[in-house]
């Protein structure tokens, strides 16, 4: 066995070394300074160097199709983007950590440290050509996270918010990892490219044990990305931690994981199993509903937001059903396309909205209502405004991004006669517009008699909010650039 | 259908790993179920051993029953606990829907392994392997195919520690400032 | 499947034996209300998975199954580390670790 | 001046005055500011006269840009007979429109004028869009503003009629986005056009599969889906009830827009796409929509009869004048279309003008409630002259607009189905029943009580009014006595759409272009041919998801 | 001249009038207002003689026509705004612009204390501009225009004084009923365009040989007739859409008199007569238009038995002749439907003006049982009405004597009458002569009722005068226009029928049966019988209301019940009221409140409740302990592993 690894698995780990190398950085100073914590603007700017040259590294080296490490890591177009998203949602969540009066305390280069470490995890996931080293970096990804939430200055809520996510996430982790075990005991490997090519055998002879595993996995998945039933976990997790932690797993986590189950449907075989069709289907459904009518009924900003978050894995489940079950040739690739641009879209819809909480929030451990936003057209217009067309994006209102990222996906869908799921979308979407409307009710059609409140300063903060209304609009107006980037990188054309 | 000695391995082990599991389960002092979990793994190991596992069986023992359960017994010593009388969870129909879940997973297990088993490979095992070639080849499949993944721990391990010690300074933490 | 193979052991005793042990460890998720015993129980999970891995490895003469079982166990110990290190804090906190503490985030 | 993109600059124009108006300090000069730039836009508009061929049926003023090319989606807009006058309509109001808000609209000026220049800009864009998303979005793009324009300034229960508003529409049009979505592929799927597209004119082409014997064929799926959209729009009976709840709480200049240009988007709709797309299935399931036509003009029309809110009543009213628009559509011929056309034109006028007038007298008294009127005229003559008018307009006397309309609907529904055209005939009956009684109970009689109030005695409407009202009595009058002028500009486009029911194209004239071109060299124009070809063998090999087809 | 010339003048005229005095409604100069719209009136008559005249003589055109522009055209529909004057509508141009004239020059004293006489003048000029553009016009449409737009005229001025309540919900009586009607002419009008593709008179009529006479009921052409006839019973007040005549009196007398009497009510029998041929195809229909003007002939004489306002009195009075009219219609006898519509123009105008005249004198009294004895205090009204009386009683050789006539020969004699329809005309001749007579009685006979101290009835001025000696000089002579052969032959100079001779070929014939076309003795007998029970009618009346007044008073004690119903004008409103028009109310409230609130809002409210109902089951499950999220996922796991293997 040849154990040399070429030049290239180096340029496909260089993201990650840089972010592992800048990463250390501010701890390194905290340590040689005599744990003098060096100044949150030092540790900001270290991170977002370090997240900027990740970033400059994977559009300089990622995409092509490549393989590196013994095939351990793949280098593709769906690799590309999904670390440029995860990566600037890593950035706009660092800025607003500085800002964030629970996160910035004395420990603040430690949470930027394991920020990074969750980062490397998601580019190890989103690189991964091999489900244990999948399963290696959400354990890394998730693990970072675990810490992070708990490290909140808030002291009760966090602590608990953390500890669920932490129990589930283990617990989901072994179902995961059983999965694993099963798929590797059934097809011999657990590299993707082998595995896609046992997946039609073993499903046409329903293999049972292989099926098993193909269900943890995907539950192991779908618990991360918050799918129902496996979405308990997320209101209260994004309600706890604080809200810059909330907004980076609102994103980059779900990023990340997408792209891993994508990497996992690349396969024409599923459409041997009907039943894990409909089940599939099935949980995609349901995730818009129960995500959409939740978050209807909730008073609590934040968790309404994570029920929305809920209810936009359904959608992006419409885009997987598609990939994985859609009998077109190369039904996968087109998945990814659009898959990855409503997470693009979606990544910035969230952040903007949770930059717009992080600045409502005044004190540690304060529970925003959706109330509280009542009269803010009035006082503050312009992050008003900002926060509307984020919502209005949300609801897919066109011509926002969000709008062209759920035209994308319900355009795969029907392509591929997934009819009743286009449908179930839009309706849900329509659903979704009811609470999406509401703090717009609240800031601009009442309270005209709400006090003046002032806003904290938090001006990186604004940037995000202010940078995600302006992409929105943009993007979505011109997003025939960006798609079309996404489509020469995904089918590996120039 | 002769019962041989690695049939005979099999039995005593399995039977003593799911006794002391189901002790884990039960136990209603921690400390006991602690040292079950230890027993668990002692059993495993004898089992990964009977299956030529010598490096992974020698790596459950020092690693899992050996550190793992040190720092398991350590932090419920740490805590002082003692028999607790509330020791599972209240609900008589969750607990009822509980055991319904995890037998019908266990169950539909079952007659999958049952269903499968036609299918599965080589039912007998392979002849005997020598623990230094095993172990060998470990190695080289952990510094060849799995490098990165091998890699990918260190870095974990890493920021794990980082992590852990931050987690202990943060206010109402063990190592807090204040 | 002739009923002296039910007796004979191959791969299906020890995947059943790994089950019953994975169904264990739920189980102790699912009930115990200690949070270090539910992490044990978690660890119990992980361990059914390893018996999995090696079994599968033995039986398909594969080694890969042994170097992810080595992969499993350090992330079991990376989790047992944080998870300590959690349920340390927690304990600071409130000077208990039952999780009916943790019933604040809801709705 | 042969390039000139005449279209969009009427169409964006009044986006960047919104956005000029939005960085402006202060609110005050709004209003100035805001009457000249709409009369500026409407002037603009006028110089489509100048430009359009009324001898051609052909699309006009074409211009077209590849916008989404991976989605198929281009910036495709032209104006045909069909639209021209919906264009001016809407450029026409905005004048009025701000003039007559001058007083009713307190605060919040400067927004005001925005989120009503902005929708200008979305309204005029669905009324120039051939591209079938391109329309969509300027389609859904117009609830926004008018959300906003509900909610903001709205009435006591804005929010709760805003938001049904802004539900109730939404929740028809996502239907439509999935037909629009489905059309696009079977038009990449279909022979001889074999590319992603949503330009309206290839879409034409498109022969879909139609059962006569049932729901399930594609057609019939398609044409319901579109139609549930603008049925809602429109608002048909019986999905109609959010009109009613809108029209009440929105303030005036609100009111105006909504009745005079927006519930139009619904039934142009119907002539634009539902008709020629899927005129199998408009043939078969026409009478259903012919038949709660019929019923949406009496029910609208006996419901009005007993609100005792007077914009309630015009709201219903409105139910009942959009139930002939309806009507004359789904009659299938060259009367009742032509007469839709004008119904729509009509109905923006009169009923525009109805809630101009019922709005100041809203400003004088603060209420609407027909029971404490009573007597105005003899206060307020000049007020009630040109209500009278108007309300003449609106029952469809003859030598005013509202006349013409509903005579060639009726005409027209009437040789489509004669029990269909008895049915609605009632509604010359009712409407005047319900007008008349409300105009008798508040203007005649005994003064009631909001009149008697010797302490805050009511003034004549003001020269502003006055100015605010001229033009659209003049339009009442024109366009009663002469209708032939404004028939003429529509009659090439609908006599070409009713002779070519079955199988319906429509060419294209760019702007000083005198040859019609067929529409079927059109995509080449559209993108270079390298990427056509492309497309073609990604649709077929490779990249078929995701409409990501070129 | 040319046409376009002649029927611009003809048409602007009160147009301009209307503008002008529209623009300053507010003065009070009733003087300039009545001389602008006077004149305009009359320079409209003018040009109404020129142009009849251009009819005359050897070799003269049947029409003149004038083409002004092209409404509307699209497939067949071609609509152009044109005008014609042929025999029928120069007949009807000239009583119209005439009558209205001298109703204009009546206005003017009328109409001086008025507060607001131009706008008064304004809408009367407006009339005049709606009822020429229905008289003129050469299609059906420019018919409607003009139909509506009369309509609209008299919801104006009924409502003139709107103040009062009553008087303004008259005003919306009559339109709503007018509507009624104008929804079955519209009707009409898309069956006869269905049918021959084109509206215009001439076309539709030079098309009709291609059909054959229908003999069922729901043939196109029958049921164009039919719908056509809705549209004149509510413009022309028959039944059952009569009511809103009687209330329109409502509005200022000359204004009874111009529209509610001599012009826009016989536009009903004045569209009839046009379309005569296409009638004369739908015998039922025909049938139809005979009994119900039949039935109201008879009706509307019952009920103005008993009424005491003298206006009320001469709307059911008019009411009854439209009857006749319509009744001749129905016989076919189009013509002596014409000259009735003449006739009756001059002496029913005259009698309306002259109970203006009585009003005004009264200062504005309009019960009967008030007045008595005016013969002294007015003479000169007094022996004007008494000549519209012996008109309209039919006393020869007066105008309606021919007129009503020549009706109840034809319809004994026509091939579409019968002998029950000529009783029920003598019937009602009988009972017009009554009433008319206890009119006359009571107003301008015996002694005074009313207190001379307060009221001093005075004769009014000439501008009232001149209109009422000029109408009373045409009730008188009128009728010489038709004089039946059967009194020609007798008289010197042998006169025929002048009238039917200029209407001949313009409209259909009457279908005489084959024995009474020539027999004379049978004409002479009728004539005998009707004069002398109308003259024996009369006679009663004047010994009920004259020699003895005590008499009625006894004889209705004989049937108290009867003579409250009849004088309660036979309970028809009440029953429109309670059987028709609160059921609607009722009927819109429902569907207001239940249709719309309770079941297309709640349907959506539903929608809404399900979703709440997932949302709130999705927060109750989320209940914040751990194991139970640890269960779903269990759960989940349990139930996605059962579907897929299953």
């Amino acid at each position: 066995m040849n154990h040399a690894l070429g030049i290239s698995s180096y340029l496909i780990a260089a993201p990650m070394l840089a972010l592992l190398a800048a990463s250390l950085v501010p701890v390194m100073l905290k340590v040689f300074s005599g744990n003098r914590e060096p100044h949150p603007f030092v540790t900001t700017a270290y991170g977002f160097i370090a997240v900027a040259s990740a970033l400059g590294l994977a559009i300089t080296f990622l995409g092509g199709s490549k393989f590196g490490f013994h095939k351990a890591l793949v280098s593709d177009g769906l690799a590309l983007w999904a670390s440029i998203i995860v990566l600037v949602s890593g950035a706009f969540s660092i800025f607003m950590m500085h800002d964030h009066v629970e996160t910035q305390s004395k420990l603040f280069s430690e949470k930027v440290f394991l920020l990074l470490g969750s980062l490397i995890g998601m580019l190890i996931v989103v690189l991964s050509n091999d489900l244990i080293v999948t399963f290696l970096g959400i354990e890394t990804m998730s693990l970072c996270l675990y810490v992070l939430i708990a490290m909140s200055r808030e002291t009760v809520l966090s602590k608990e918010a953390a500890f669920k996510y932490f129990v589930l996430g283990s617990f989901a982790s072994a179902i995961f990892l059983y999965g694993i075990a099963l798929i590797y005991g059934t097809a011999g490997t657990t590299q993707f490219p082998g595995l896609m090519e046992q997946v039609g055998p073993l499903l046409e002879s329903r293999n049972h044990l292989f099926l098993i595993g193909i269900i943890f996995v995907v539950l192991g998945f779908a618990f991360k990305v918050s799918v129902f039933p496996f979405h308990f976990w997320t209101p209260d997790v994004y309600q706890g931690a604080p809200t810059p932690v909330t907004a980076f797993m609102a994103t980059a986590v779900k990023a990340a994981t997408f792209v891993a189950i994508l990497r996992l449907f690349q396969s024409t075989g599923y459409q041997h199993s009907v039943p894990l069709k409909e089940v599939i289907s099935w949980l995609a459904a349901l995730t818009m509903l129960v995500g959409n009518a939740a978050a209807i009924m909730q008073p609590n900003f934040k968790r309404m937001l994570a029920y929305s978050s809920v209810a936009h894995s359904g959608y992006l489940m419409v885009g997987v059903v598609a990939a994985g079950f859609g009998d077109s040739q190369g039904v996968a690739s087109a998945a990814g396309i659009v898959v990855l641009f409503y997470l693009l879209a979606y990544s910035i819809m969230t952040l903007g909205s949770f930059a717009f909480v992080a600045l409502l929030e005044k004190s540690v451990g304060q529970a925003l209502q959706v109330d509280d936003v009542r009269g803010l057209g009035r006082t503050h217009p312009v992050l008003a405004g900002c926060m509307a067309i984020v919502l209005f994006s949300l609801a897919g209102v066109p011509p926002l991004l969000g709008f062209f990222g759920k035209f994308g996906l319900f355009s795969l869908a029907i392509e591929q006669n997934f009819y009743w799921l286009a449908i179930w979308g839009v309706l849900n979407s329509v659903v979704s517009v009811y609470y999406y409307l509401r703090p717009i009710v609240l800031m601009y059609m009442q309270g005209d008699d709400a006090p003046h409140v002032e806003m904290n300063k938090q001006i990186m903060t604004r940037f995000t909010l202010f940078g995600s209304a302006i992409l929105i609009i943009v993007m979505g107006l011109f997003s025939s650039p960006i798609l079309s980037a996404l489509k020469s990188a995904i089918l590996g054309r120039s | 259908m002769t019962l041989t000695a690695q049939d005979l391995l099999f039995y005593i082990l399995g039977g003593l790993s799911l006794a002391s599991a189901l002790g884990v389960l039960l136990m209603t002092n921690p400390i006991y179920s602690a040292l079950c979990l230890a027993l668990t793994m002692v059993s495993l190991a004898g089992l990964y051993a009977s299956m030529q596992a010598w490096f992974v069986a020698g790596v459950q023992l020092i690693v899992y029953a050996g550190a793992v359960m040190v720092l398991f017994v350590m932090v419920l010593m740490l805590f002082d606990l003692k028999s607790e009388i509330k020791a599972f969870s209240r609900g008589a129909v969750a607990g009822f829907m509980k055991l319904v879940a995890v037998g019908l997973m266990t169950g539909a297990f079952l007659a999958a392994i049952y269903n499968s088993a036609d299918t599965l490979l080589g039912t007998s095992l392979a002849a005997h392997v020598d623990g230094t070639v095993s172990t060998k080849a470990l190695a080289q499949l952990l510094f060849g195919k799995y490098v990165f993944a091998f890699e990918a721990m260190g870095v974990l391990l890493l920021i794990i520690a980082i992590g852990a010690v931050a987690l202990s300074r943060i206010e109402g933490g063990t190592h807090a400032d204040e | 499947m002739p009923m002296n193979s039910l007796i004979d052991v191959g791969l299906s005793h020890y995947l059943a034996l790994s089950a019953a042990l994975f169904a264990i460890g739920m189980l102790g998720v699912l009930m115990r209300r200690n949070v270090i015993v539910m992490m044990m129980s978690i660890e119990l999970m992980l361990n059914a998975v390893n018996l999995t891995f090696i079994a599968f490895s033995r039986f398909r003469d594969n080694m890969d199954g042994q170097a992810m079982v080595f992969f499993v166990m350090t992330i079991a110990a990376a989790e047992a580390a944080v998870g300590l290190a959690l349920a340390v804090t927690i304990f600071k906190r409130f000077r208990e670790v039952n999780i009916r503490y943790f019933e604040h985030l809801k709705g | 001046m042969a390039q000139m993109p005449l279209l969009s600059l009427i169409v964006f124009m009044p986006l960047l005055f919104a956005a000029l108006m939005a960085l402006m300090p202060g609110n005050r000069g709004v209003r100035p500011m805001a009457l000249v730039a709409s009369l500026i836009q409407f002037g603009v508009s006028l110089l489509l006269f100048k430009y359009y061929d009324a001898s051609t049926p052909a699309l006009q003023l074409v211009e077209q840009h590849s916008w989404i090319p991976e989605f198929g989606i281009s910036y495709f807009i032209g104006v045909d007979g069909i639209s021209l006058w919906l264009i001016l309509l809407t450029t026409f109001l905005l004048p009025i429109v701000v003039l007559g808000s001058w007083n009713a609209i307190e605060q919040k000026v400067k927004a005001f004028h925005v989120a009503l220049f902005a929708l200008q800009t979305a309204m005029l864009g669905s009324f120039v869009a051939m591209d079938l998303v391109l329309f969509y979005v300027f389609f859904e793009l117009s609830l926004v503003p008018m959300y906003f324009i509900v909610g903001i300034w709205g009435g006591a229960r804005r929010v709760y009629a805003s938001m049904k508003f802004f539900i109730y529409t939404m929740a028809g049009s996502v239907l439509m986005l999935l037909a629009i979505i489905y059309l696009m592929f079977a038009a990449r799927d279909t022979e001889g056009l074999g590319y992603f597209t949503a330009n309206v004119l290839e879409l034409y082409k498109l022969k879909l599969p139609f059962t006569a014997d049932g729901l399930m064929s594609p057609q019939a799926l398609l044409f319901f889906a579109f139609s549930a959209a603008f049925a809602i729009k429109v608002p048909m009976f019986p999905v109609h009830t959010w009109l009613p709840d809108a029209h009440v709480e929105a303030p005036t200049p609100g009111s105006v827009v909504l009745a005079g240009v927006m519930l139009k988007m619904g039934t142009y709709g119907f002539v634009r796409f539902v008709i020629p797309m899927f005129p199998e299935a408009a043939e078969h399931f026409g009478w259903v929509f012919l038949f709660l036509g019929a019923v949406g003009i009496v029910y609208g029309a006996l419901v009005a009869m007993v609100q005792p809110d007077i914009k309630k009543l015009v709201a219903y009213s409105s139910v009942s004048h959009m139930g002939y628009v309806m009507l004359g559509i789904f009659a299938m011929n060259t009367y009742g279309m032509t007469g839709a056309l004008y119904q729509m034109l009509n109905h923006g006028i009169s009923t525009g003008a109805l809630f101009l007038l019922v709005g100041m007298i809203y400003e004088r008294t603060h209420s609407r409630e027909i029971e404490k009127y009573g007597g105005l005229a003899k206060v307020l003559p000049i007020y009630t002259i040109i209500f009278f008018i108007v309300t003449l307009s609106s029952i469809a006397v003859p030598m005013t607009n509202g006349f013409v309309g509903e005579f060639l609907i009726l005409l027209g529904s009437f040789q489509a189905s004669k029990l269909i055209g008895a049915i609605a005939v009632t509604g010359v009956i009712f409407g005047a029943v319900y007008m008349l009684w409300m105009f008798k109970r508040v203007f005649f009689g005994e003064k009631g009580e909001l009149v008697r109030d010797e302490k805050h005695p009511l003034h004549d409407l003001s020269v502003r009014e006055i100015v605010v009202m001229a033009p659209l009595l003049v339009l009442i009058f024109w366009m009663g006595l002469l209708p032939n002028h404004f028939l003429k500009y529509s009659k090439s486009s609908i006599d070409h759409l009713m002779q070519n029911k079955d199988a319906y194209q429509l060419g294209v004239q760019t702007m000083g272009d005198a040859v019609n071109r067929s529409a079927s060299v059109l995509p080449g124009t559209l993108l270079p041919e390298t990427q056509e070809a492309d497309s073609k063998v990604t649709a077929k090999a490779n990249m078929t998801g995701a409409g990501v087809g070129r | 001249m040319k046409p376009e010339l002649i029927f611009s003048v003809l048409l602007l005229a009160p147009l301009i009038g209307f503008l002008f005095n529209g623009l300053r409604w507010k003065s009070k100069n009733y003087m300039l207002a009545g001389t602008v719209a006077t004149g305009a009136a009359a320079v409209s008559f003018a040009m109404s003689i020129v142009a009849v005249s251009r009819l005359f003589g050897e070799g003269a055109p049947t029409a003149i026509q004038a083409n002004f522009y092209t409404w509307a055209a699209m497939d067949l529909l071609s609509i152009d705004v044109s005008f014609v004057i042929d025999r029928i509508s120069a007949l009807m141009v000239l009583v119209v612009t005439g009558v209205g004239t001298l109703i204009h020059l009546f206005s003017v004293g009328y109409m001086s204390h008025d507060e607001r006489p131009s706008k008064y003048f304004a809408y009367l000029n407006l009339f005049l501009f709606n009822m020429l553009l229905l008289i003129l016009g050469d299609n059906l449409l420019m018919m409607f225009v003009g139909w509506e737009g009369v309509g609209l005229c008299s919801y104006l001025l009924i409502g003139f004084w709107f103040s009062d309540k009553e008087k303004a919900a008259a005003g919306m009586k009559a339109f709503v009923t007018n509507r009624i009607g104008d929804a079955g002419f519209l009707l009409g009008i898309f069956v006869i365009f269905g049918l021959f593709g084109t509206l215009n008179f001439a076309e539709i009529i030079s098309k009709l040989s291609a059909f054959s006479v229908e003999t069922g009921w729901t043939g196109p052409i029958t049921l164009a007739c039919l719908f056509l006839f809705i549209g004149a019973t509510g413009k022309s007040a028959q039944v059952p859409l009569y009511v809103w005549l009687p209330d329109a009196m409502a509005g200022p007398t000359p204004v009874s008199a111009l529209i509610h009497a001599a012009t826009m009510v016989t536009a009903g029998v004045y569209m009839i007569i046009r379309l005569s041929p296409l009638f004369m195809l739908a015998p039922n229909a025909m049938a139809v238009v005979a009994t119900i003007g039949a039935i109201t002939a008879l009706m509307a004489a019952v009920i103005g038995l008993a009424q005491n306002d003298i206006k009320k009195v001469l709307a059911y009075s008019t009411v009854s002749q439209l009857g006749y009219m319509f009744l001749a219609c129905g016989v076919g006898a189009f013509g002596a439907a014409m000259f009735h519509l003449m006739t009756h123009a001059f002496f029913k105008a005259l009698m309306f003006l002259g109970s203006g005249s009585v009003i005004h004198g009264m200062h504005e009294e309009q019960d009967i049982r008030k007045m008595g004895g005016l013969k002294k205090y007015m003479p000169i009204t007094h022996a004007t009405f008494f000549i519209g009386w012996i008109a309209i009683i039919g006393i020869p050789p007066f105008a309606g004597f021919f007129s009503k006539d020549e009706i109840l020969w034809y319809a004994f004699a026509s091939e579409r009458g019968s002998q029950w329809f000529w009783l029920a005309g003598l019937i009602g001749a009988a009972t017009t002569a009554f009433y008319m007579t206890r009119l006359m009685a009571l107003t301008f006979w015996r002694k005074s009722r009313f207190d001379a101290h307060k009221v001093h009835p005075h004769e009014a001025g000439p501008s009232m005068l001149i209109p009422l000696i000029v109408l009373a000089v045409l009730s008188a002579i009128g009728g010489f226009m038709g004089i039946p052969h059967v009194i020609g032959e007798i008289l010197p100079g042998h006169p025929g029928n002048w009238l039917e001779h200029w209407l001949k070929g313009s409209i259909a014939a009457v279908p005489m049966t084959a024995e009474m076309k020539h027999a004379t003795t049978m004409e002479w007998i009728l004539m005998g019988i009707s004069v002398s029970i109308a003259g024996l009618s009369a006679v009663t009346a004047f010994s009920f209301y004259v020699l003895d007044p005590s008499r009625p008073a006894k004889f209705v004690s004989l049937f108290p019940r009867l003579h409250r119903f009849v004088e309660n004008k036979l309970m028809v409103d009440e029953f429109y009221g309670a059987q028709i028009i609160q059921p609607l109310i009722n009927a819109s409230r429902a569907l207001w409140a239940f249709v719309d609130v309770n079941i297309i809002d709640k349907a959506t409210f539903v929608v809404g409740d399900l979703v709440r109902g997932v949302g709130s089951t999705a927060r109750t499950l989320q209940s914040g302990n751990l194991q139970q999220y640890a269960l779903y996922i269990a759960l989940g796991a349990v139930a996605v592993m059962f579907y897929v293997l299953k």
